[in-house]
């Protein structure tokens, strides 16, 4: 064990902050949500700051919860890895904040439960980021579930409820597959903590499958073909800023667990047969959801499908860095930036759609006609996030898929390349469907809403931010290698890997 | 189950066959731990405020996970409360239900119950028992009540339910808190301290299990008692909801 | 108390005299049925309140193996651990279901629908 | 040896329990197994020397989940249900 055992109260703050600010607004109603926003958002990115100078300065830091430590105790744990994380989160969220403030102006109703909720959700996952105790992770993992069916359901119309109910199902059957597995490991080795369980976890057949229901589940969570099923309806029937939360953040909670389990805790248990079964599920997935995002009819469940997309890109980590000791550090940083990125850019698209269908009060791709003459600031942030998603220079997702292309063509494996460069064509192709149509000059008869400027505005400081990431993407890759033991022990795999 | 679909049935049932066969070899093959955390918890129970180990366990040594937990709960409650339609501010209250069984059983037994929570919660500290228990039995006692029409349904949760829903996770927050402004870590008792902190995290903990367990069984929808009380005629109710919808 | 036997064997009661199959081996392993036998109607069932029902008997079924695992040789003493986790693991159980009960509720209000749409499971 | 014998009837009358708890075509006796069920887990936990366990799920695991799922099956079968009772067997 690596790091040094703080006793700052940065890692702390990042969870209690928004936990607190969740009981506060739902104790005090509408009343002074825009001060509580304010100060909340104040104290996580001041932490935020602190904690990775903190870092720069000494590395890993671990937390014991009550001074026990592990295994007694819970640990909490910040790293490179979870650094970039928290990082996503506090950006995209900052934003959506803004945005939903504009977005719920008029609909107190639904902004007053907005808030408690959203706030609960930043908090499970700043709490699933800094966990480093397998049962802790079941319990953020809950709380991030219902909070995001929690905001699902908000919108209240039948197809909310049925999406957030199969949301849920699908939410509660991953996290008991997930809580068996710890189950099983618990009982093998007598510890929760995953830095103990690193350490013991041997690859016998055994404890091999306790790994695979912690994978199901939490692949059946990040919504991986052929697990998809619950995604699209649930993000594409939730309103615009939950949306965007959805796509953006909750998926990449669970991604975010499969990389630290397999990568640090499980790496002897990495065949050959596992990366490349779960690398094709991913290139399944980028084609057949380019396929059906191309064909849905309505713009938020074209944006809902090709999340499934580009969770599809973000499991090709997994074949690239098991592969080999050279293209590991590469595939990782890859996968990680891609998943940063994606929440960004995603997370602007969603917003911009939300800004668009506000203003049009249609639904429909075709009906877009116009928007690009009245809103032109949102068709501009979908356009340049847009330019991240097809991986096009200069982006975020252009720096992540250069990363995971090097680590493809350094291990030899050209057909993920060929997946990486043609996946990024599919993504094109429905991304200028909807351009072209928002170019078109408005319908006589169609009407404009006004909507407020904090909505567009959001979406394209969000979309400035994704390409800003192809542009300043030293510093963020270089946090992510520091002191990383992800990293470090990733070539570990390509020893045992027959 | 000659209803349900057939290929699906046999999918699952050989899926469900190959999960039950694979974990229970899983579980005879599992390697044992030379180490357990049992020695752990016993060690430091002194330090831990509480002599019953599984609430030193759930208050002390993991009580992070505690606090997340109350969160879970409160969720719950956000969760109803979030598609609950806006609807008008008056729903008809369901007619208190005018059974004099119920009623004088309900004089009979809710003090009966506050006591037995209140032993419950107590207890925790030495033995079996503790705020979750005592919050289950305080929110059977609400539920009663509520059929009995003494607590009133409610269309958006006023001040005082909404502070007890939050009190549990907003005194353990504090408390969690707490430590952190004297250089500290999150939920570090002192010592001398624990016994006392614990105590008072568990009572408020006990008000907010009690409430939301309540909440989410009443604000789900308007009560519905009919199936308890025939002699209330059943379709008052029910006309009341379609109305709604 | 506690009995170190190498890895992989099987209750080892007869190997040595000092390891017994404790009572936790028996109930670990009823919870996997049960987890299995839950699954098996989360699947099958279309109506919602039979899935929660069969969710609700997984989770038991990894509650048992929790607890009993640690327990498995006999005269091992019970793992207060777990049996926090357990408890933990009740009251998210019934949070979560208590949330999906609501929910089913009011989906069946405005559709009449005691399923989720489009599943292509008959109405049994 | 006796309390051999009571884990593996106890077992087996889980498991049972379970069986009919998901095969049952009819709702309201499916709810009412579980409600079993969940009394007999209380004293599964009792013989894993769980106290604490078999207190909740008595109080939360059979008697609220329990009451929630009556209700919740009583408002279903309301209404436009006591039609569609009437067509088949559940």
């Amino acid at each position: 064990m690596t790091g040094i055992s703080s006793a700052a109260p940065w890692i702390p703050l990042l969870i209690l902050l928004p936990l607190m600010a969740g009981a506060l607004s739902f104790l005090f109603g509408p009343r002074g949500h825009r001060s509580l926003l304010a100060a909340t958002m104040t104290g996580i990115w001041f932490s935020l700051i602190r904690l990775i100078l903190d870092f720069e300065n000494a590395g890993l830091q671990h937390y014991p919860i009550g001074g026990w430590g592990a295994p007694l105790g819970i640990d909490l744990r910040a790293d490179g890895l979870s650094l970039a994380m928290l990082g996503m989160t506090a950006t995209v969220g900052s934003f959506i904040s803004l945005y939903a403030l504009g977005y719920f102006a008029g609909d107190e109703n639904r902004g007053i439960r907005f808030w408690p909720l959203w706030w609960l959700l930043w908090g499970a996952l700043n709490a699933v980021f800094l966990s480093a105790d397998l049962f802790n992770l079941y319990v953020t993992l809950e709380l991030l579930s219902l909070s995001a069916v929690g905001l699902v359901v908000l919108a209240g119309d039948r197809d909310s409820l049925a999406a957030g109910l199969r949301y849920l199902l699908a939410a509660l059957a991953g996290s008991l597959a997930y809580l068996m597995g710890v189950a099983l490991l618990y009982g093998a080795y007598g510890t929760l903590s995953l830095e103990r369980m690193a350490g013991l976890f041997r690859p016998e057949p055994a404890n091999t499958l306790a790994a695979s229901l912690i994978t199901v589940g939490l692949m059946l969570k990040t919504a991986l073909f052929p697990l998809h099923f619950w995604l699209p309806p649930a993000h594409g029937s939730a309103l615009a800023p939950v949306s965007a939360l959805l796509s953006g953040l909750v998926i990449k909670a669970s991604f975010y667990m499969l990389l630290r389990l397999w990568f640090e805790v499980f790496p002897s248990a990495l065949t050959e047969v596992f990366t490349q079964g779960i690398g094709s599920l991913g290139a399944i997935a980028v084609f057949a959801g380019a396929w059906l995002a191309f064909h849905q009819e309505k713009l938020k469940m074209l944006i809902a499908w090709s999340t499934v997309t580009q969770v599809g890109y973000l499991f090709l980590t997994f074949p690239l860095a098991a592969a080999s000791s050279t293209s590991a550090p590469a595939a990782l940083s890859g996968g990680v930036y891609l998943a940063v990125s994606h929440a960004v850019a995603k997370a602007a698209v969603f917003l911009a759609a939300g800004a668009m269908l506000k203003v049009t009060d249609e639904d429909r791709i075709d009906r877009l006609e116009g928007v690009g003459r009245h809103l032109p600031i949102s068709l501009f942030a979908f356009a340049m996030a847009g330019v991240s998603l097809m991986g096009l220079p200069p982006s975020g997702g252009f720096i992540a898929k250069w990363l995971l292309l090097n680590a493809a063509l350094s291990s030899g494996q050209w057909w993920w390349a060929a997946v990486l460069v043609l996946g990024g064509l599919a993504s094109a192709a429905y991304i200028f469907r909807v351009l072209r149509r928002c170019f078109l000059p408005p319908r006589e008869y169609a009407a404009f809403h006004p909507v407020p400027l904090v909505m567009p505005l959001a979406a394209l400081s969000l979309a400035g931010i994704a390409l800003a990431l192809g542009l300043a993407a030293a510093y963020p890759l270089r946090l992510l290698q520091t002191g990383a033991p992800l990293l470090l022990e990733a070539s570990a795999p390509s020893t045992v890997a027959p | 189950m000659s209803a349900v679909y057939g290929p699906i049935r046999q999918i699952a049932a050989a899926l469900a066959w190959i999960l039950g066969i694979g974990l229970s070899a899983a579980i005879v093959a599992l390697s044992r731990p030379d180490f357990g955390l049992a020695e752990l918890v016993e060690a430091h129970l002194e330090e831990s405020g509480v002599r019953h180990p599984v609430t030193a366990v759930l208050l002390n040594y993991r009580g992070y996970d505690t606090l997340l937990e109350i969160a879970v709960l409160l969720l719950a409650v956000l969760g109803i409360l979030a598609f609950r339609p806006p609807g008008p501010a008056s729903i008809p209250d369901a007619a208190p239900d005018s059974s004099p069984v119920l009623a004088a059983l309900s004089r009979l037994i809710v003090p009966l119950i506050v006591l037995a929570a209140g032993y419950l919660l107590w207890a925790g500290a030495h033995r079996p028992g503790g705020a979750f228990q005592a919050g289950a039995v305080l929110a059977g006692g609400g539920v009663l009540l509520r059929l009995t029409g003494t607590i009133p349904s409610f269309e958006s949760p006023n001040a005082w339910l909404r502070v007890s829903l939050v009190v549990g996770l907003g005194v353990f927050l504090a408390v969690a808190a707490l430590p952190l402004f004297e250089g500290s870590r999150l939920l570090e008792y002192r010592t001398a301290e624990a016994a006392m902190v614990i105590l008072v995290v568990e009572s408020a903990l006990t008000v907010s299990i009690a409430a939301i367990l309540a909440t989410a069984f009443i604000g789900a929808a308007p009560p519905r008692i009919r199936c308890m009380s025939p002699s209330r005629p059943a379709h008052s109710a029910e006309g009341e909801r379609a109305g709604q919808s | 108390m506690h009995v170190t036997v190498p890895t992989g064997t099987l209750g080892g009661g007869r190997k040595s005299g000092t390891v017994m199959i404790g009572g936790g081996l028996i109930y670990a392993m009823a919870g996997v049925v049960l987890f299995a036998l839950g699954f098996y109607g989360f699947i099958v069932h279309a109506h919602l309140v039979r899935r929660l029902i069969a969710f609700n008997i997984m989770g038991s079924g990894v509650f048992l193996v929790l607890v009993g695992l640690p327990q498995r040789v006999a005269g091992t003493p019970p793992d207060r651990v777990s049996e926090a986790l357990v408890l933990t693991g009740i009251v998210v159980a019934v949070s979560a279901t208590a949330f999906g009960l609501a929910l089913v509720r009011r989906l069946y209000d405005l559709t009449g629908e005691t399923r989720l749409p489009n599943d292509p499971r008959p109405e049994p | 040896m006796l309390g051999e014998i009571l884990d593996f009837s106890l077992a087996a009358i889980l498991i049972w329990i379970a069986w009919r708890t998901v095969t049952t075509p009819d709702l309201f006796n499916a709810v009412v197994l579980f409600i079993a069920f969940g009394l007999l887990m209380t004293l599964a936990w009792v013989r894993l020397h769980a106290a604490d366990i078999a207190l909740a799920e008595t109080a939360i695991g059979t008697g609220l989940t329990g009451a929630l799922m009556l209700d919740a099956v009583a408002h279903i079968t309301g209404k436009r249900g006591r039609r569609r009772a009437g067509r088949n067997p559940s």
